[in-house]
């Protein structure tokens, strides 16, 4: 043995040596803190910077390489405006001002003994997979297009807590949250969530929030379009009216057709994607394969993923793998047999609420091209007789 | 929401003042100090420029002017075309820009800049003096351009 | 501002500087695979080797540092017997042979192919918190007392789809499991539980399994002793017996003081640990806190976690996070009012099947205290009027 | 369960035999070969002796003999007093000793050391040779020293 017969899709088959190496000799000792294996160092986020600001941009998840629903914190995506302020957590505090009755400081230090609650949750960038406005169907892999979007384990401090302790003041409608990074990132935000489902993130995925998210402190709106849920969050300010700040009104507000944008548009509405086949994990030929992807709704649990393998004239339910939780990632399943011949693979999310995953003629028949964000239509990746898979608009 | 146990410290005025940046569409929030776009287009050649290019285009970041149409085709997003409010320039270019060194400018400085990208998309003369009561009063063309989605979204 | 008032527990008050630093100058770039903050450099697997075998002994996951359910991979617990081989996934193979009707031989893209499910559940070394059998309690923070026990979302393959594939024959009793390590662990694990809920688990936390914990591909059996959970697996040979090898003999037995040891004690109990407060983690006063801390059992749901702060004498419920999943971390809170005397805390866990977590009496009771292993009772911490909190056996 | 694409390639009696280093306790998997104690001590002594010390006691890994008993305040587990199958010996140490350097004895050896061990505790004196058909039938003391816990467990 040693050498096998070449099947179709496997080349090597036998092992060139037995025992192998590594079961002959010590192997490496005990780490503080693990990596992954240097065999998955294609694992990665892939980074898109502006050349002239290197802290200016955003890096994917590679959705297209994951399982499961949670994110490890390594791969969680980046949305810097100008790059990962180093925080000291001890010179780090988090003051609440404006329409309250106690205007307050907190340290982390405070924070750490408040009362806190834990949640699986997505958060995804409003502007994840606006390449699907694009005229030309993109041809990339599945986590550089959808990948803005990542789910972990928040834990940390229901943010109603702390405003119950300042004492909101009836008029108080809006609370404008400022980052300590160096865009001192600004926004407003709707009291209504924030005394919802809001929270004062501490923890990710069970270790303090990386840099990158946030450390030492970042709001979490479940749900909700990523720019609200501000990292390294040092100030709220409480309002009776939005600041209309650079990035509720000149970003993340859709320009229609009309020449009007919709503007405060919050909610992430449902989507899916297929992550397994997908461009760049090809079919090695006919056979059974598992249909794998993603599907989330800002407006709740995922209630059905359906499967089309003919465009779209016909649809299997998946399975969709427990636990079902809202404004998280819901990882969906189909053993499928590809028989060869080319056909369009789509997935299609409904939510709790019964809203349905648009197609994308109808999404742009509503919006336009150039909304920019909140692109939420069904994917369709064409599969070729030899099993190439790409990007099309079907 | 569940007790918490109370340790917030009592946040002064005068701490409350340094950190307070917002700027509101009303005004509220922005500080002493005048400029106009006379004087802010030395600071925007020194200190702008060199990302966002010569008058706010052709730079590396994004373009602050170039007028444009918000149908059609191509539409074109920016200050002068975009923008609803004049005190949401203050505001981000006072806490964030420039990219290299925020922070970096007066406040006069701010309103001279600020002054400056107004001039260049149309909007005022050269001479006009932002400041705080000036500023707010600036009607952006496309002050009307916005259609609330919430709180309609909130009911759905 | 900028020195306030020093409060009790909280020394630095005001910000020394206005903006702080790191808002003046642009942050740090993106980073492809991102790490903790450098702040958090004490949040660390606890290395305890063998001086004479670097590659041999256990690493802790600091539990008393982590909140939530989930454990991040760079945190997972280790127990290595000669170390973490360095496997080229490439050349690595799956050998099922015994008594299958076809031996079968799967390479790491084979089984890539294969249907999937997820589940996050906890895996616990059988010697995990065995230092609840010294005579003395240990004063210890609580990842370095209970920390062989962490918590991911497994994805892989259910082993009964490749058994399906061998035929297994009607007289195959055990599956005895082998890793390609350099120590080629090897153990045997009863076919009902192969055929039950064994995965062969591809993924953890999202991303390919770490180095240490098993790349490119282990078992997992949940609630089960983790040293049955084999990592790098090579081997499984269908069998009528067990092979009674060295783990399932010598180690991973329990002594009992008639001088007659329990042996294939595979279930880990029900557990429960507070852990905040805890050793290291004091009170800083009288007043309002959360009391924190994780059960789990390995024979389904926690149905429901008691404490007591009188030593046991009184008991009141904790509330669970949801969701609430069978052989996982369960996240358990209570607020609780610390009026600054002296006393002792306990939590106690009962699992959906009824058990109960014994009192540390109790289980010495039954089992003496040589043992070792399965050790699951109750713990108590003791906090001093100045809020010290220690180990206790009370 | 559900149905996999079965890819499993079928492997050949050679590959499995090359692989499978299981010995169970009926000698089933032990290879051909032979040893006794007394050709194991010279290997014990060069190859095992600094990390198990000499005869198995005062090392910094194991101890591999010492005797002692299994009840009392402080029971002693070792090959002597605890390992119930003679075989299991075999199977460790042929797979996982010398901890430095794993697979490196030939069969032969690992039958002398094996033998060694059994010496050293005094199971076996230092001329019986162990090979497939006699490591099997060597009596271990703490043979009957288990209660099966599973399948009971599995009824609970
Ligand atoms: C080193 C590069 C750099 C310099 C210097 C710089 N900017 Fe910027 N500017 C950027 C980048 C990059 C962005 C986009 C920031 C983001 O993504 O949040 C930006 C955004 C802006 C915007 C928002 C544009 C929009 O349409 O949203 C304004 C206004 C602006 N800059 C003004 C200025 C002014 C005024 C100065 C000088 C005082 C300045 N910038 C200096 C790089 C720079
Ligand atoms: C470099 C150090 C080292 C050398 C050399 C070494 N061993 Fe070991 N041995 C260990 C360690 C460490 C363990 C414990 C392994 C574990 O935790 O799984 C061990 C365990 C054992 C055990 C199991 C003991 C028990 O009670 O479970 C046996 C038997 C054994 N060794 C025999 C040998 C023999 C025979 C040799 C030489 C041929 C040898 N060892 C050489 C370090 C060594
Ligand atoms: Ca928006
Ligand atoms: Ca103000
Ligand atoms: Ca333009
Ligand atoms: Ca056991
Ligand atoms: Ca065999
Ligand atoms: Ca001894
Ligand atoms: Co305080
Ligand atoms: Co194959």
């Amino acid at each position: 043995f040693g050498a096998g017969t070449a099947l179709a899709g496997h080349a090597v088959q036998g092992l060139a040596e037995e025992p192998p190496p590594w079961m002959k000799t010590p192997g490496e000792p005990f780490t503080n803190y693990g990596r992954p294996s240097p065999h998955e160092k294609d694992v990665i986020r892939w980074i898109s910077a502006n050349a002239g600001a290197p802290g200016n941009g955003i890096s994917w998840t590679p959705l297209h390489k994951l399982e499961g629903i949670v994110t490890p914190n390594g791969l969680h995506f980046e949305r810097h405006h100008n790059g990962v302020p180093q925080i000291d957590p001890h010179r780090h505090r988090l003051l609440i001002h404006g329409l309250v009755e106690n205007p307050l400081s907190f340290s982390i230090d405070d924070l750490l003994r408040y009362p806190m609650v834990s949640r699986l949750c997505f958060v995804e960038c409003g502007g994840n997979s606006n390449a699907g406005w694009h005229e030309e169907p993109i041809q990339t892999p599945v986590g550089y297009f959808h990948g803005l979007a990542s789910c972990s384990e928040w834990t940390g401090v229901p943010l109603a807590v702390i405003l119950d302790e300042a004492g909101l003041r009836p008029e108080a409608r809006w609370l404008i949250a400022e980052g300590a990074d160096a865009a001192a990132m600004n926004i407003s935000i709707p009291v209504e969530k924030a005394l919802d489902d809001a929270m004062l993130a501490l923890y990710q995925n069970g270790e303090r929030l990386r840099p990158e998210n946030g450390y030492p402190l970042r709001l979490i709106l479940p749900g909700w379009e990523a720019v609200l849920s501000v990292k390294w969050l040092r100030r709220l300010q409480a309002a009776n009216r939005p600041v209309m700040a650079r990035n509720e009104t000149a970003k993340y507000t859709e320009l229609l057709p009309s020449g009007k944008a919709r503007q405060f548009t919050f909610v992430m509405d449902a989507k899916s994607i297929i992550t397994f086949p997908s461009p760049g994990r090809n079919l090695s030929g006919p056979g059974l394969y598992q249909i794998s992807g993603l599907a989330w709704s800002g407006r709740g649990r995922i209630r059905r993923v359906e499967i089309s393998a003919d465009g779209g004239r016909s649809w299997a339910e998946s399975a969709l793998q427990e636990p079902v939780l809202p404004q998280c990632f819901t990882r969906f399943r189909l053993p499928w047999r590809w028989d060869g011949s080319p056909l369009v693979l789509k997935s299609r999310a409904t939510d709790e609420t019964g809203y349905v995953q648009p197609e994308r003629e109808v999404l742009i028949a509503e919006r336009g091209r150039h909304g920019y964000f909140h692109y939420n239509a069904v994917v369709a990746w064409a599969v070729a007789e030899d099993g190439t898979v790409s990007h099309v608009y079907a | 929401a569940p007790e918490g146990p109370k340790l917030g410290r009592p946040a002064s005025p005068e701490e409350i003042a340094a950190q307070d940046i917002n700027v509101f569409p009303d005004g509220t929030g922005l500080p002493p100090g005048k400029g106009t776009a006379h004087e802010g287009k030395a600071l925007y050649d020194a200190k702008c420029a060199s990302c966002h290019g010569p008058k706010g285009i052709g730079g590396s970041a994004e373009e602050l002017a170039g007028g444009g149409s918000l149908t059609g085709p191509h539409p074109d997003k920016n200050i002068g075309t975009y923008w609803p409010y004049a005190t949401t320039l203050f505001d981000f270019v006072r806490r964030s820009m420039p990219l290299d060194a925020p922070r970096s400018l007066t406040d006069d400085q701010v309103y001279a800049v600020t002054a400056y990208l107004l001039y260049i998309n149309g909007i005022i003369d050269e001479r006009t003096e932002m400041n705080a009561a000036s500023l707010p009063r600036v009607e952006m063309p496309n002050r009307r351009g916005f259609i609330p989605i919430w709180p309609g979204e909130k009911a759905r």
